[in-house]
This record gives structure tokens, C-alpha cells and sequence, in this order.
């Protein structure tokens, strides 16, 4: 058993104690999934974290391979599945840069605004998941998942589904959307905003929230950089990077939006560069839906029936709401990718919750692990 | 041909990337380095030998002008008989620039030199190309299984000569005989449902699946070798 | 005399359904639950793992004295409320000895302050 | 060592050096009799009432060599041995009166099950979903817990992987009877879309008793608030023969 470090107060002096290990295991409201850490502690003082992951290994990568490209799309909705919409977005990009597909205008629309929604709803759960964390028991939750509701019935009139969408193809997107599809999005925008604000007062200015947030879990734009964290993590340390901006894919360059960035890199920062992001996202949505073409095609007349993309690798990387999701995408020319690895963003992130969480408390670690917000299905693939 | 043969012959052609771009940095940098740099779809890629990878990684991290300060990711492709791919995606904050280093490893040969030395985030991606594919990564300081259970270091479930199950039956008797019934009964609840004898035109239809007995299984998996 | 008994039966049928409460509840539980002892139901709960580590570990002493600070504070809180209570009745003497009493406690609680025992490492 | 105890298909002479699985539509140059092989399938009898595991088109090659590790970990996965305990009421009441005992001991217990909150994977959001103020399940009278100590119901909403069994096994274990157990999505039931993968459970019921199985990947709101009423019925029928 590690000693306790050097005893400082007039009461430490005589007392030696032992540390002890606190398994917040797979099944626990806090981990958001099954993921398991196990805190050395030396009285509320954390002294060593040893996470353990692997619980929700299913193998999409080994999967992908025996199918063909467009089956492996089912994949990407069930590895983010916060993110769907995103992570089909990463996935039919990196098959189009191979098999030299370009997408249609229309369909470049349809896309973006459905993977800012997504990104809206992502950002939601985070919202309702911290504040249980935090002991806003139920009150979050109801509020975040109120206007998840109303997204996922636009998800659900788009594509069928209101989590699995499996809606984008290489080339565009399966179908066509609803005709009433712009009135809806104008509809849900104003509900967005009316749902952020209602987040914004019930949790920003709130003191507790404050107290138990303001200066926990503070990473480094160094270290950030050292461990791989990408996404709302790295802004909050105060690295302005993110990807629809400096490495602009699908038709993101046509809109001007900002990138929240914080300043000193703690749990508070995360939630309100989220918080703001929410808010960024509706800006994007709100030019694109008036950019967006009233008619046309959505996939590229002449589609092969069996998509055979020319032998050859690409590493393709889209913004999504938890990081950098990459995938790394090999053929040799048949019709079912070689090798398909997906470069979760809560992976690398979760990587740096050792860095963080070291000298805090119990309860810190709950804060700290909340806002770093894993989706142990995008950890583990 | 059935779908093995075309895609074992149809390999990626090597394309010489275009000039100015970051294979000429590294070749400026590392000028006694063989790299043979190759055009991919988004990012140029740098095609080394196993043994220069410490060393060109080393000038990428460190290079003021290279300064690649983000692993964006680290893999590894299996190409069966051909050895074992470890792919490196790094990307400079400065300069904004991007590069992928690809290095072979002989299928018998599986070490390499590890990068968590130089970038923190390597560890857990090292690890879990450890599990997947069984590459060591020598000078790793906790090559532990990460993604598999902690008593499994000899099962590596991403290379190409691990099946997938078909159905339910490999998996059903990889556990024991009675699991491979799906949904079974528990006993005294009332809800049993009596077992009735296999009738007789199954029975001679596969006399020799019925008599197969744990010890013939035995010895089947040796006889393979 | 008549009147010393009408309250304490009030008093006697608060005892008597505090008493039945605790009592159906036990044999409820025994009566209705299906009785099944198991070696791993016995484990302790550690989220799906085997626990792990030692549970008698030595804990600093800090907690207990916080418990302790506590306990003392509690109890003195308990003989304010009947105070409160009849301390117009009483008069002054009901408020100096009350006075006496929190005077010798505040100087527990300083002492303890000053010796760190509240400070929360 | 003895390799796995259960009766591994005879797989006839598999085909050389077993290549990665051939896909579905070009059946690999299988040997006649490797095919003709019944599968194991024919050995569990024709159970009346219980649809006969599929049988496998294309015999499945059994591995270069199972790792000690797959085995070790085989031994961790048996099934939970169930024990049927028998409340205290139904021998200390006489005869007459357990009819009417029995049933109002079931409808308490069907309209207050606190399920225990067991989000594996992507069917936790619709858990979480059904749970939320939309599509309220409180209204059943389902408070979900984090702890198994107070709980009735286990739902196992994602994929069980064959790390995370164990775990799954000694919660279902810890919770007091009586208990039920609700299959939430296609990848609880029998492993969903990541079936084929040999690192996924196929199924929680090879592990624990199931209940009930909500169709879906993931199940809407309203299907798992079906799954919640057929519990219910099913709790109401076994009222007599079970504890």
C-alpha cells in the first residue's frame, strides 16, 4: 500500500494511515456506462486513478470487414451513439475520398444540418448527465431530454429512426427529406434556443454548480496536446482548434460561426464551451437551411450497385461533439474495406482522466469524469 | 476469382507525392533516412523501415520546423502472410500540417519501438494494437491487455486468420454443451417443457455427429496441425 | 389525578403504533420475501467486481473527531428546543444557565477550531 | 488440459489453414462431406414449442488453436445455478387463504418493480429516454436504482460482452428474490449486429434467466414500456408456482 504523502496539520503529525482502493466499478451511475476506475485514496484525497476499459469491446472494426461498404454504415451510428449522424459523416466521406465520389449540393446540406442537430442533441445528454453527476438529480435530466425529444421526432421523420439512423451514403444520403423539412428545422431551432437558456439559468449561475466545478480537473494545453484530447476538452484548456474550422470538410467552409474557447481549462470551462457550442451549432444550422437548395438530386446519377473503391488508405477526420473521430479507412480493391480502424475521441480523452483527477476528491473524480463526457462504446469499439 | 485472389494482387500503387509537400521537410531533416513518400487520398505518407521509425518519430516531435506535437492516431494492419502494418497519423498544432509513417513488421518479428516515450496519448493506443494484433511494443511501461480481459495475452481477435463465428453454433459449444440453448428454463418453474427423444428419422440421417464423444473432439484440433 | 393520565395515554398510543410499525414490517418482510441465502449475495456490493482491498484499513482520526464535534452540537441543540420553549415562563434564570451552558460548549468548539480538527485536508 | 468439454461439430477435414470467413454468397471450396455433416443442431432434440437453434449454412472452422485465454475465461461464463425459494406465507397460511394472498402479493409486486439501472450501451439512451418525463415510466411505478440490493428487475439494455458476463452474473446474483430479469435490445437477446464477433455474449440468457425480451436496436420508449407491461402479466400469472 502507497504511504500518504508528508502529513502537513498539527493532527497529521502523530497519525499514519493506509490507503485505500475504491473500485467505482462497471455498474455505476456516475461512469456513464460500463467503465471502471479504481481510486487509491488516502482519506478523501485521491491519490492514484487506474482506469479500466474494455467492457464494451463488440469488435465494429472486425465486423466492418466482412461487410460491404454501405452495410458497415450501421456501425458507425452504434459506436457514437450520441454522435450518429456524425460519426455516418466521417465514415461516407472517407469512402467517397477513396471511391472519388462527389456528393450533391442538396445532399451537402441535408447532411450538415442534420450533424449539427446531432451534435445539439450530444450536447443536451452531456448537459442533463453533468448536472446528475453533480446532484441536480432529476431536474437536468427532464429539461436536456425534452428537447432531445423534439430533435430525435425530426431525426425519426428523416431517416426512421431516432438513434440509429444509418441515413447518409457514400455519394449523399439515402432518401429524400420531408417536404416540410425547412418549416420543421425553423420550428426546432427556436425550441433549441428556448431549451439552452432554459439550461443556461438553471445551471450556470448556480453556486454550488460553480463551487463544485470552478478549478476541478484542470488540464494543460500542454498535456492536453501530449495526451491527444481533442474537441470541447482542448478548446476549454484555451487551444482554439477545431476542425469545421481549421481543416474544413463537407461544406462547412460557406459558414460563419466561432469556436468557444476557454481559458483555464476546468470542468466549468468544458460545460460552457459546450454550452455555447449548442449555440454556434444553431447559427451553422440557420444559414445552411437558408443556403440550403430547394430541389435537386441527393446521390450522384451514376452509382455503381457494388460499391468498389480503388485500392488505397485514407485517414479521414470530422469535428464531432466529443473530438476528432477518425477513420482510418484501407482497401485493396475489393468490395469490403480491408481494415477500418475508428479513432474514437473519448479514447485519447479518456486517457488524460489519471492527469486530471490526481489530487483531488472522491467527489471530484465523478465531476472530472463527467465533463471529460465518454461514450464507452466509441472507447472500447 | 473468388473475392481472396483479386484483393491479395491488387495492392496500393506507390505515387510519388507532387514537390513541396512534407515528405520534402522530413527528407530535408533526416537526409540519410530511406523514406519512400507516397501521395494517399488526404495526407502524404512515409513508407519506413521498422528500425528508422524511432529515429524519424524522434525528428518529428522534436524538429522545430517538423514539430508534429499530436499523435492523431496509431494502428496496426494485418496483411497476413506479408507481416503486421504499424500506421502513424500525426499532425502539427504550429504548423498545421499533416503526416501518416507506416512501417512493416515481418509476420514472425512482431516488436517495435515504442512512441509513448514521446507522446503520452501512444500508451493506450500501443496497448490495444498490443491485444489486437499481438505487435510488442518494446520499452512500453505497462503492455498490459487493455481492451481484453487482464488473463488474456495469447487471443488476438483483429488479425485476419480469426474467424468470425457464423452463428450461434461455434459460439454455443466454445462454452459447454448445455449454453447453447438459447433462453433456457429455469428448473421448478413451472414452465418446463418436456424433452421429447430426437424422433427417429434425424437419428440416422448424422450417425456420426450423435456418437462424436468429448475425447474424438480432443483429438481432432492436434490432427489439424 | 384524572388529568395525569389522560396525556400519558396519548403517549402510550404513539409507543404502541411505533411499536406495530416496526413490528408488521420485520414480519412482513419475513413472512412475504422468498428466503434465499447465496454465498455470492453475501459478497459485498462493489459494482459487479469482486471487492477488492481490505476493508479494516486505518482511517484518519480527523473523522472521528468530526463525528464527535457533531454529536456534541447535536445533543446541545436537543435541550435548546424544550428551552425555547417554556424560557418565558421561566424568566432570567432559565436564560443564564442557558447562557452558562453554551459559554462552556463555545469554548469546546474554539478549542477544537484552533487545535485544526475542522480543517478539511 | 481438457480443451472445452462441449461437443465441438465435427468439422470432417475443415478446409487447409482456416481463411478468413469466406463471404455469405461465395460458399468457400467446402469438402462434400464437411457439409453433409449434420450440424450439432440435429443432436439438441426438436423441443414442441421451442424453435430449433438455426443450423449453420457453412460449417464453422474451428480456429488455428483456442487461446488459453478463451479457455480460462469459458469457465467464468457457466450459467447461474437458480435456486426457487418458496415465500414463508404460502406454508404458515392455510390452504384457502393463499389464493387471496397470493394475489395481492403479486399486484404489490408487479406495480412497484424498481428495475436497476444497467445501461450497457446505446439502448441505455432509450432506457434513459423512457425513463425521462416524455414517455414517464414512473407512472408504472418503476423507480430505477443504481444499487441491486433494493432491486426487483435487471434490465440488461446493450451488449454483453464476454468481459463485462462476470459482473452481469454476480449483480443478478446480489439482488434479493423475487427478481426478473428484462432482455433489452438485440444485442442482449442474442448478440444483435455484433454476433458474429467471438467477443460478445450471444445473449444474457446463456448467463442469467431472462424474462422478458424487448425486440429492437435499440427498442423504442414504447417497447420497453411493452416489455415493463408483459412483465407485469407474466409476474401476475406465475403468481401461484413461483415464490
Amino acid at each position: 500500500m502507497a504511504e500518504s504523502q508528508q502529513p502537513e496539520t498539527a493532527l497529521d503529525q502523530e497519525f499514519e494511515t493506509i490507503d485505500l482502493n475504491i473500485n467505482i466499478g462497471p455498474q455505476h451511475p456516475a461512469t456513464h456506462g460500463v467503465f471502471r476506475m479504481v481510486l487509491t485514496v488516502d482519506g478523501e484525497v485521491v491519490v492514484d486513478v487506474t482506469p479500466h476499459i474494455g467492457y464494451m469491446h463488440r469488435g465494429a472494426e472486425k465486423l466492418s470487414e466482412s461487410l460491404d461498404y454501405r452495410q458497415a454504415i450501421g456501425f458507425q451510428d452504434r459506436t457514437d451513439y450520441l454522435g450518429g449522424f456524425n460519426c455516418e459523416l466521417c465514415y461516407v466521406q472517407a469512402v467517397e475520398k477513396l471511391a472519388g465520389l462527389e456528393p450533391p449540393e442538396r445532399a451537402e446540406y441535408i447532411r450538415v444540418i442534420l450533424a449539427e442537430f446531432n451534435r445539439i442533441t450530444s450536447h443536451f445528454m452531456f448537459l442533463g448527465a453533468f448536472g446528475t453527476d453533480l446532484g441536480v438529480f432529476g431536474t437536468a435530466f427532464t429539461y436536456a431530454f425534452r428537447e432531445r425529444e423534439y430533435i430525435q421526432d425530426l431525426f425519426e421523420e428523416v431517416s426512421g429512426d431516432r438513434l440509429m439512423y444509418a441515413y447518409f451514403r457514400p455519394g449523399g444520403v439515402a432518401w429524400d427529406v420531408p417536404s416540410n423539412f425547412k418549416e420543421r428545422v425553423r420550428w426546432l431551432t427556436k425550441q433549441a434556443r428556448v431549451g439552452a437558456d432554459d439550461m443556461d439559468k438553471l445551471l450556470t449561475d448556480n453556486e454550488i454548480f460553480i463551487a463544485r466545478t470552478r478549478g476541478v480537473g484542470v488540464l494543460s494545453v500542454e498535456d492536453a496536446i501530449d495526451y491527444g484530447v481533442t474537441g470541447p476538452i482542448l478548446r476549454a484548456s484555451g487551444m482554439d482548434y477545431d476542425l469545421r474550422k481549421k481543416e474544413p470538410y463537407s461544406i462547412y467552409d460557406r459558414f460563419d460561426f466561432d469556436a468557444p474557447v476557454g481559458t483555464n481549462g476546468d470542468s466549468y470551462d468544458r460545460y460552457l464551451v459546450r454550452l455555447e457550442e449548442v449555440r454556434q451549432s444553431l447559427r451553422i444550422i440557420d444559414q445552411a437551411i437558408e443556403q440550403m437548395p430547394d430541389e435537386g438530386p441527393i446521390l450522384p446519377e451514376r452509382l455503381p450497385r457494388a460499391l468498389r473503391p480503388a485500392a488505397g488508405e485514407v485517414y479521414m477526420r470530422c469535428e464531432n461533439p466529443r473530438g476528432e473521430y477518425g477513420i482510418y479507412l484501407v482497401s485493396r480493391g475489393g468490395t469490403q474495406p480491408y481494415r477500418l480502424r475508428i479513432r474514437g475521441a473519448s479514447f485519447c480523452n479518456l486517457s488524460a482522466l489519471r492527469q486530471m483527477t490526481i489530487g483531488h476528491y472522491i467527489a471530484d473524480a465523478v465531476t472530472i469524469l463527467g465533463s471529460i463526457d465518454i461514450v464507452l462504446c466509441e472507447v472500447d469499439r | 476469382m473468388s473475392p481472396e485472389d483479386r484483393r491479395r494482387e491488387q495492392d496500393a500503387p506507390i505515387v510519388p507525392p507532387e514537390p513541396g509537400t512534407i515528405a520534402d521537410l522530413f527528407a530535408a531533416a533526416l537526409p540519410d533516412l530511406a523514406i519512400t513518400p507516397n501521395q494517399g487520398a488526404l495526407d502524404v505518407i512515409l513508407i519506413v523501415g521498422r528500425d528508422d521509425v524511432p529515429r524519424l518519430l524522434e525528428a518529428a516531435k522534436t524538429d522545430p520546423n517538423l514539430a508534429f506535437d499530436f499523435l492523431r492516431n496509431l494502428s496496426g494492419v494485418d496483411y497476413e502472410a506479408e507481416g503486421i502494418d504499424v500506421v502513424y497519423h500525426l499532425h502539427s498544432y504550429r504548423h498545421g500540417h499533416d503526416v501518416t509513417v507506416k512501417a512493416r513488421l515481418p509476420a514472425d518479428d512482431l516488436h517495435i519501438k515504442t512512441a509513448s516515450t514521446l507522446w503520452r496519448g501512444a500508451d493506450w493506443h500501443e496497448r490495444e494494437a498490443r491485444d489486437m494484433f499481438g505487435v510488442i511494443f518494446d520499452g512500453h511501461p505497462n503492455l498490459v491487455p487493455l481492451l481484453l480481459p487482464d488473463d488474456m495475452d495469447d487471443h488476438f481477435p483483429l488479425r485476419k486468420d480469426n474467424p468470425l463465428a457464423p452463428l450461434e453454433e461455434w459460439q454455443g459449444t466454445a462454452l459447454g454443451a448445455n449454453v447453447g440453448e438459447a433462453g433456457h428454463i429455469p428448473a421448478g418453474s413451472g414452465f418446463e417443457v418436456e424433452k421429447v427423444e430426437a424422433a427417429p428419422e434425424t437419428a440416422e440421417t448424422a450417425p456420426e455427429a450423435a456418437e462424436t464423444t468429448p475425447e474424438a473432439v480432443e483429438a481432432t484440433p492436434e490432427a489439424k496441425e | 389525578m384524572q388529568g395525569l393520565f389522560e396525556n400519558y395515554v396519548a403517549v402510550l398510543l404513539a409507543a404502541g403504533t411505533g411499536c406495530l410499525l416496526v413490528v408488521t414490517a420485520i414480519i412482513g418482510a419475513k413472512l412475504l420475501a422468498p428466503y434465499a441465502p447465496g454465498r455470492e449475495k453475501a459478497t459485498p456490493y462493489e459494482c459487479g467486481m469482486l471487492p477488492i482491498g481490505r476493508v479494516r484499513t486505518q482511517i484518519h482520526v480527523r473523522y472521528y473527531v468530526y463525528a464527535i464535534l457533531f454529536l456534541l452540537f447535536d445533543v446541545e441543540a436537543v435541550f435548546l428546543f424544550p428551552w425555547a420553549v417554556s424560557v418565558v415562563e421561566v424568566g432570567e434564570v432559565a436564560l443564564y444557565s442557558m447562557l452558562v451552558f453554551m459559554v462552556i460548549l463555545g469554548a469546546g468548539l474554539g478549542y477544537a477550531w484552533k487545535k485544526g480538527a475542522l480543517e478539511w485536508k | 488440459m481438457e480443451v472445452n468439454e462441449g461437443q465441438t461439430p465435427e468439422p470432417g477435414e475443415t478446409p487447409e489453414g482456416a481463411a478468413a470467413e469466406p463471404a455469405a454468397e461465395t460458399p468457400a471450396a467446402e469438402t462434400p462431406e464437411a457439409v453433409a455433416a449434420a450440424p450439432k443442431a440435429a443432436a439438441t432434440a426438436s423441443v414442441p414449442g421451442r424453435v430449433p437453434a438455426p443450423q449453420a449454412l457453412v460449417e464453422a472452422p474451428v480456429p488455428a488453436r483456442i487461446s488459453l485465454g478463451v479457455q480460462l475465461e469459458a469457465a467464468r461464463l457457466t450459467p447461474v445455478e437458480l435456486e426457487h425459494p418458496k415465500a414463508l406465507y404460502r406454508s404458515v397460511l392455510p390452504g384457502i387463504l393463499q389464493v387471496p394472498a397470493d394475489y395481492v402479493i403479486a399486484a404489490a409486486r408487479k406495480s412497484s418493480l424498481w428495475p436497476m439501472t444497467f445501461g450497457l450501451a446505446c439502448c441505455a439512451i432509450e432506457m434513459i429516454a423512457t425513463y425521462m418525463s416524455h414517455h414517464d415510466l414512473d407512472r408504472f411505478g418503476i423507480v430505477p436504482w443504481p444499487s441491486p440490493r433494493q432491486c426487483d428487475v435487471m434490465i440488461v439494455a446493450g451488449t454483453v460482452t464476454k468481459k463485462m458476463a462476470p459482473a452481469v452474473k454476480l449483480l443478478y446474483q446480489q439482488m434479493p428474490n423475487p427478481k426478473w430479469v428484462i432482455s433489452m435490445g438485440a444485442c442482449a437477446t442474442n448478440g444483435g449486429p455484433y454476433t458474429r464477433y467471438d467477443r460478445v455474449l450471444q445473449g444474457v440468457d446463456k448467463i442469467v434467466p431472462v424474462d422478458v425480451y424487448v425486440p429492437g436496436c435499440p427498442p423504442r420508449p414504447e417497447a420497453l414500456m411493452d416489455g415493463f407491461i408483459a412483465l407485469q402479466n407474466k409476474i401476475m400469472e406465475e403468481r401461484g408456482r413461483t415464490g
